[in-house]
């Protein structure tokens, strides 16, 4: 299985140079669960190495392991070759070591500039920060990443986008050998996107080491150099990426052959459930119309920071459309808040699953019921009994996973969680759910459970609204799909007319032609 | 640097400050005489040295509920050293002052940083203890007016230039720790740990050793307090300076400080315990009892919290005015 | 994948077995040892009449509690408590002023308090403020009000049969106060354990988010927090106010912080989420018999806040040195 | 033991609250001297002089107690733990009149003998009241201090404790009743220190910038004056602004000598304590009975006379002057 590197790569010639950075037998164990079991890593000068792998791999971990956050229990870390140790976030800044992490971890409330160089700040006389050149050379190296942003603004007043060109400014400002992506284009456009790639081919030719974590092959196969898999904390295989395909890496990183193969499933369309007129709001979205029909799939559409989540909280009563009408069954429904929405017949699976998902610190059956204790309780008084009959009929229904009802589910993996959220919201046995990128983060053989659970869902007549930003998940499971750009419906599709170039079309705003 | 003195907050409360003054001089002329201001300045002194180590604190997401304990707890300890040996200079009762309120703001820093209990607890805690380590030093005794030396009761008052030494205090302290807040490593990694403690570790920061420092600044700066309170009035018991904390958080508040953390400046505490002393100060001058204090400084609070909320009200990602721009 | 869904069971340990390793067992072992400590160390602790006035020490405090319990749960604080008595109380005196009969005073006590729990609840709800620093300000806000209104003056005058809230006694030594404390901790038990509400304060204090996004009416359980924690408070001023027959504007000064710690003592997380009213009760007595036991030998009042303050960190910081001592 | 303390409480809380407990033979009798707040130099002296009492009565223990700040509410928390000590009897200088009067109530319904000195309590929370001196007599002395030294008439200025301080409103009141004996006088403001050294520094100088003629400040409470002595000093003024009033010589001789303050006055708390700690005695030993008209032994104080309300004074206050001050500043 393993395929190590051979010499006669045209696009490295540089290949048998020893690494800049490689781990060796690394292993990190947290409370109940291990993490990392023995697991190598190399980073070579000039070149992108991919780390690939499902969630829970141990991507993330490696990163921080990497970067000074997490200290490994056992195994070598080596900068050239020789043995070190990153005991502090700082140390491993020093030995040139830097990272664009998956979330922004940046300071809102701070200027551009001191983003970009807070730890390292140039220092003037009497050592004291020098402002000036902070904010001078924070605009040569957005300048040289082709971003127009201005330093002395507050971080607060830039948008996704530009917050994120602000933290690669900050990975760039130190004078790193080693440069780890973690998923960096989640939250870029597609004009940014091709902006990064020429910027990393810009750091391949300065020689610098580049870890580059996606779960995206497309991107995968046109940037990276090598690839290194992982599977449940193990390490599986590297080599170079000309010599796999997508099949063999997928197949390393599950353990088996997988074909994501989207259910069949034969759409019996009823009648029309919701029909959303007109909803506008201050800054977020405006003219947003449509209708839905029991037992139909909808897909919506776009780029990140489109308007789609937004708007999805708004019918879901978080925030308040500045204007708009809502018809449940034809006739006209207020909802001013998620409780409204939930009476309504109308639920949520948010994007944030840990945050706004699921209330982590709580036990499953407290999780599942929360919505439905009208239900499980009387005159107001809670009946143990009946909320672990609820919990447990949906949560057979999601074939969850876990050691007992009472268990909490901030302890329970990514996937479980999710199937948590979503059984919540059965139980109240609702009418439309709308599910926010619900296969986000999850690993594959979870995405596959969900997508057969949503079809069985539209199948029983409950109208579903899928939000997604992932091609195929939109083409595979859509009857229709609404396709949303800065804020505004742009198209809405079906049939022969969804394809991936109708969608990126619209959802990129290109009169003609299709990208990919 | 300038900048982050000169936001609009501050201006806004300086104006308010103004027409404050304003107000007051129509019914008393007599208060903004320069002699007077320079008065209250003196006066307001020990919050505004207070408020610059609360900020601090509550800018990394922390409170300091123990400071005046702290204040008081140095204070008698230094007039009961000055009563046992009169010798002892001024300059040697500075440095005692400033170390042992630095360790009692260490041990709360400890307590925050390796235990990582909630900062409200612990300095809940150290408050009440404080206070009882007090009686139990001095046996519930005062030490007076007349006990103390007159170098050690002369040092706040000596005066440099016009002003009492008090008053110097309190414009050194607002120099250095603004220099401190705005130049430093340090003094920025504060706002990093206030507004994202999870960004401040990928940086780099230490949140807990972070937030350790600020409580010893606060520490340190309720220590040499404690020492020129209590020399300055002349008298130390367990109660001086009982409820001042909350004077003092009050001062921040009003200044701007968000209580979330990672927003506020040193200018901002200075003129919200400058605007708290001039009313303390201008209430029996014109003659309104002063029993509407404490009525005053509490919609003071409130309007002040209320304006923060809404200058920093969460802004939309504004989806809809790029389209309008591209459009 | 084989593993049937349906091996998952309700619950991996018994009630019974996680309450026995709960902090309200080791707070009632504290509770315990101090009541044997008192009983060796002062020869007039054991006697009904003794211990009923020492429950006068907590139960006015220990009523907020129950209330600042759900509301510290939930993820908000009142620190405005002890200034919602003083002023209840002065409305209560003013209203004696004006010929106001015992039942009346109670409406107004009552109505007080939860006039400034409302006021406090509409700042934090309805303009999202946060309700530390809110209550700082409602709390000199409040406070002030009662010494505009009386300066230095007192009220006094109360009718006689009012006396009975803070003096009487229902049964032998069972004070009046006392049943009420005790009613009202049953009544805080039943609705924080036992109804939704009490289920959406705990899905409140954990994730506010989440709850409402799960379609908690987040905004209106905190205001009813903080409208039982301003009735709680008018309570306690009519029980105060009764037990001392006179109104000043510094009454119960202070109290705020007390019975934020006997919440926080009681196990209560004072950043939200986890906490019992049991926890709470147990506090309750333990400050209770710290203090009159103390009381008895005659140590000062601020040795015993030493002592109160000392559990308050030691409680927390004990478990947590144990487990970093085992980790090494 | 503990039984037989609870039968004969209860047992003579159904007698008349004139009837003392009568102290056993071989139990020492247990007199509570509760003071406003523990630490104040004032009430430290006159725990000494209760001591000197003790000790010259013989088979008598002094409980020196009081809260840690100026409250009603800590007060009654002492008071209740005094009653479930079962002591004989209660001396207490009052935070508030009327608060404390529920609790002392039980305290005497449970046997306890309960007199009030320095700071009264209202008649139905106490068996008598010990003023230090005559209340008309302190209020003409005190403004009578700032008069002798303003032949031309002035402004002068009150600086009180607490609102709530009875004794202290009793002699501004009396002070107010005989101003016309001092023609050219004008008090100008009273103020509220609250018997804490920092707000009463504060309200002094409030007092002078408000006040600017301002000639004399009157400050009938040991603290306060001290504080008033130390703004008017602070602010260059001593000589031409005479603070005056109630003091402790040995909190004063700064004062007197920075000419802060030309003269002041105050009983002897020592002998007030005694004074306290006699009556005390006497009154639950049953040697003498509170009632009105009653003369109750003194020891070396001599007797104190009772009013209708049941109060009597202990002596005339004295004033200490340059000519005095350093006699008497070691002393108390």
């Amino acid at each position: 299985m393993l395929m190590h590197s051979q010499s006669q790569v045209p696009t490295a010639p540089e290949a048998n140079t020893p690494p800049i950075l490689s781990l060796d037998g690394i292993t990190k164990t947290f409370p109940g669960v291990k993490a990392l079991s023995e697991v190598a890593l190399n980073l070579y000068p000039g070149q992108v190495t991919a780390l690939v792998g499902e969630n829970g791999a141990g991507k993330s971990t490696v990163v921080k392991i990497l970067t000074g956050i997490y200290q490994p229990d056992g195994g070598a870390i080596r900068v050239d070759g020789h043995a070190t140790q990153f005991p502090t976030a700082r140390a491993a800044s020093d030995a040139g070591i830097t990272a664009i992490h998956q979330e922004t971890v940046l300071f809102d409330d701070l200027s551009v500039a001191e983003n970009i160089f807070i730890g390292h700040a140039p220092r003037g006389r009497f050592g004291l920060i020098d402002w000036a050149a902070m904010e001078r050379r924070s605009n040569e190296i957005l300048k040289s990443i082709g971003a127009t942003i201005d330093p002395a603004q507050k971080l607060r007043d830039l948008g996704i986008a530009s917050k994120h060109l602000v933290a690669i400014a900050r990975a760039l400002s130190i004078d790193a050998r080693v440069v780890i992506m973690d998923e960096p284009t989640a939250a870029l456009s597609h004009k940014e996107i091709q902006e990064l790639y020429e910027l990393v081919e810009k750091l391949k030719a300065q020689g610098k080491a580049i870890l580059f974590i996606s779960h995206k092959f497309d991107e995968i196969f046109h940037i990276a150099d090598r690839y290194t898999v992982f599977r449940d904390g193990q390490f599986i295989g590297e080599g170079m990426i000309d010599q796999v395909n997508e099949g063999q890496l997928v197949k390393m990183m599950v353990g088996r052959d997988v074909d994501h193969i989207f259910p069949k499933r034969e759409s019996h369309i009823g009648d029309e459930v919701l029909k959303v007129v007109g909803y506008d709001h201050p800054t977020e979205f405006a003219e947003i119309s449509f209708d839905l029909k029991r037992g139909e799939i909808l897909g919506f559409y776009g780029l990140v920071g489109a308007g789609r989540s937004e708007f999805m909280q708004s019918l879901f009563g978080i925030t308040r459309p500045s204007k708009g009408v809502v018809r449940i069954d034809g006739r006209v429904r207020v909802i001013r808040s998620p409780a409204d929405a939930v009476a309504n017949g109308i639920v949520y699976v948010p994007e944030d699953r840990g945050k706004q998902g699921a209330i982590t610190a709580l036990p499953i059956f407290q999780n599942v019921t929360l919505p439905s204790l009208g239900k499980t309780s009387k005159n107001g008084f809670l009946r143990l009994a009946e909320e672990f009959k609820l919990a447990r009929e949906y949560t057979e229904r999601l074939d969850l996973r876990a050691a007992s009802l009472d268990t909490n589910v901030g302890n329970l993996s990514g996937g479980n969680q999710q199937k948590v959220v979503i059984a919540k919201w059965l139980a109240t046995q609702p009418r439309v759910i709308i599910l926010d990128e619900p296969t986000k983060g999850i690993d594959i053989g979870s995405k596959a459970a969900v997508h057969e659970f949503m079809a069985e869902l539209a199948a029983q007549g409950l109208a579903v609204i899928m939000v997604s930003s992932e091609i195929p998940e939109i083409l595979g499971m859509s009857d229709r799909a609404i396709i949303m750009r800065e804020g505004r419906i742009v198209a809405e599709l079906d049939g022969d007319d969804l394809t991936p170039e109708t969608l990126v079309r619209h959802a990129a705003g290109i009169s003609q032609g299709a990208t990919t | 640097m300038i900048k982050s003195l000169t936001t609009s907050r501050e201006v806004l409360l300086f104006a308010a400050i103004a027409v404050l003054l304003g107000l007051i001089a129509t019914r008393f002329p007599g208060f903004v005489a320069p002699s007077n201001l320079a008065d209250v300045f003196n006066d307001t002194s020990p919050l505004i040295l207070l408020a610059i180590g609360q900020m601090i604190v509550i800018l990394t997401k922390c409170i300091d509920l123990s400071v005046a304990a702290n204040l008081a707890l140095t204070g008698m300890v230094v007039a009961m050293i000055n009563v046992a040996m009169p010798g002892v200079p001024v300059a040697v009762i500075l440095v005692i002052a400033v170390g042992l309120g630095t360790l009692l703001g260490m041990i709360n820093g400890l307590l925050v940083w390796k235990l990582d209990i909630p900062p409200i607890v612990v300095t809940l805690g150290t408050m009440t203890i404080f206070r009882g380590i007090i009686f139990l030093l001095s046996d519930g005794k005062w030490v007076n007016s007349h006990e103390m030396s007159a170098t050690f009761k002369a040092f706040p008052r000596a005066e440099f230039l016009g002003l009492p030494v008090l008053s110097w205090t309190a414009i050194l302290a607002v120099i250095v720790f603004t220099i401190v807040m705005t130049r430093t490593t340090l003094g920025r990694a504060f706002y990093a740990v206030g507004g994202n403690a999870h960004a401040a570790t990928y940086t780099g920061i230490n949140v807990g050793k972070t937030q350790f420092w600020a409580f010893t600044i606060s520490g340190a700066l309720a220590g040499l307090t404690g020492y020129l309170w209590v020399s300055r009035y002349a008298v130390a018991y367990v109660d001086i300076a009982s409820g001042f904390e909350l004077d003092v958080v009050a001062a921040c508040v009003i200044g701007g400080v968000s209580i979330a953390g990672g927003l506020g400046s040193i200018g901002g505490a200075l003129l919200g315990a400058l605007f708290l002393g001039v009313i303390k100060n201008a209430l029996p001058v014109i003659n309104i009892s002063p029993f509407w204090q404490l009525a005053i400084s509490g919609s003071a609070i409130i309007i002040a919290v209320a304006v923060n909320a809404r200058a920093n009200r969460e802004k939309g990602r504004i989806i809809l005015k790029s389209a309008e721009q591209a459009a | 994948m084989t593993t049937p869904a349906n091996a998952i069971p309700d619950r991996l340990q018994t009630p019974w077995e996680s309450r026995l390793k709960s902090w309200e067992a080791l707070l009632l072992l504290v509770a315990i040892a101090i009541f044997i400590a008192n009983s060796f160390a002062s020869p007039y602790f054991l006697n009904a009449w003794n211990l009923s006035d020492a429950t006068f020490n907590f139960t006015e405090k220990a009523m907020i509690a129950f209330a600042m319990a759900l509301l510290i749960i939930s993820g908000e604080i009142d620190l405005s408590v002890a200034a919602i008595i003083a002023l209840a109380s002065t409305a209560m005196g003013a209203a004696v002023q004006a010929g106001a009969g015992t039942p009346v005073l109670i409406l107004v006590g009552l109505g007080t308090g939860l006039l400034c729990g409302a006021f406090n609840g509409v700042l934090v709800t309805r303009m999202g403020l946060p309700s530390i620093v809110v209550t700082i300000g409602t709390m000199s806000l409040f406070r002030g009000i009662s010494y505009i209104v009386l300066g230095d003056q007192a009220y006094r005058g109360y009718p006689s049969d009012f006396a009975f809230f803070g003096q009487g006694y229902v049964w032998w030594v069972i004070s009046f106060e006392f049943v009420l404390f005790a009613i009202i901790a049953v009544i805080y038990f039943v609705i924080l354990h036992k109804t939704n509400f009490g289920r959406s304060v705990y899905a409140i204090g954990n994730n506010p988010t989440g709850a409402l996004f799960s379609g908690i009416r987040v905004n209106r359980v905190k205001f009813i927090l903080f409208l039982l924690t301003g009735l709680m408070a008018g309570i306690a001023a009519i029980c105060l106010t009764s037990r001392l027959g006179s109104t000043r504007p510094s009454i119960a000064f202070g109290w705020e912080l007390e019975v934020v710690t006997m919440v926080v003592l009681g196990g209560v997380n004072i950043l939200g989420g986890s906490g019992t009213i049991p926890g709470v009760v147990i506090a309750a007595f333990v400050i209770g018999l710290v203090t009159f036991g103390l009381g008895l030998l005659n140590v000062p009042g601020i040795v015993m806040s030493i002592v109160v303050g000392a559990l308050l960190i030691g409680v927390i910081a004990l478990p947590r040195l144990w487990s970093q001592w085992r980790q090494r | 033991m503990i039984r037989r303390k609870f039968i004969k409480a209860a047992g003579l809380g159904l007698a008349t609250s004139l009837i003392g407990t009568g102290a056993m033979a071989q139990d020492d009798m247990r007199i509570a001297l509760v003071v406003k707040a523990l630490g104040i130099g004032f009430f430290e002296a006159a725990a000494k002089g209760a001591e000197e009492a003790a000790q010259e009565l013989g088979g008598v223990e002094i409980i020196y107690t009081g809260p840690t700040d100026t409250t009603a509410e800590g007060q009654i928390e002492v008071i209740n733990s005094l009653i479930a000590q079962g002591v004989d009897a209660i001396a207490i200088s009052a935070n508030d009149p009327d608060a404390l009067v529920p609790a002392l109530k039980k305290a005497m319904q449970r046997g306890i003998t309960v007199i009030s000195w320095d700071s009264g309590v209202a008649p139905e929370g106490r068996q008598m009241h010990l003023n230090p001196s005559s209340n008309p007599l302190i209020g003409n002395m005190i403004i009578k201090l700032a008069a002798d030294h303003l032949p031309d008439g002035g402004e002068v200025a009150v600086l009180s404790a607490s609102a709530t301080a009875t004794n202290q409103n009793i002699w501004i009141e009396e002070m107010n009743k005989v101003m016309g004996n001092y023609p050219g006088i004008e008090v100008v403001a009273t103020v509220y220190g609250d018997d804490l050294a920092d707000k009463s520094y504060r309200e002094a100088q409030g007092l002078m910038q408000s006040h600017p003629d301002l000639d004399a400040i009157i400050a009938p409470t040991s603290v306060g004056i001290v504080a008033a002595a130390q703004a008017v000093e602070d602010a260059g003024k001593a000589g031409q602004i005479n603070v005056t009033g109630l003091g402790l010589p040995s909190e004063m001789a700064g004062a007197i000598e920075s000419g802060a303050s030309k003269s002041f006055a105050i009983w002897n708390p020592i002998d007030l304590g005694y004074s306290a700690a006699m009556i005390a005695h006497a009154l639950a030993t049953e040697a003498a009975t509170a009632e009105p008209g009653a003369a109750i032994p003194m020891g070396r104080m001599g007797s104190v006379t009772l009013d209708d309300t049941n109060s009597g004074a202990m002596a005339d206050p004295f004033v200490y002057d340059s000519s005095n001050i350093d006699a008497f500043k070691s002393i108390f």
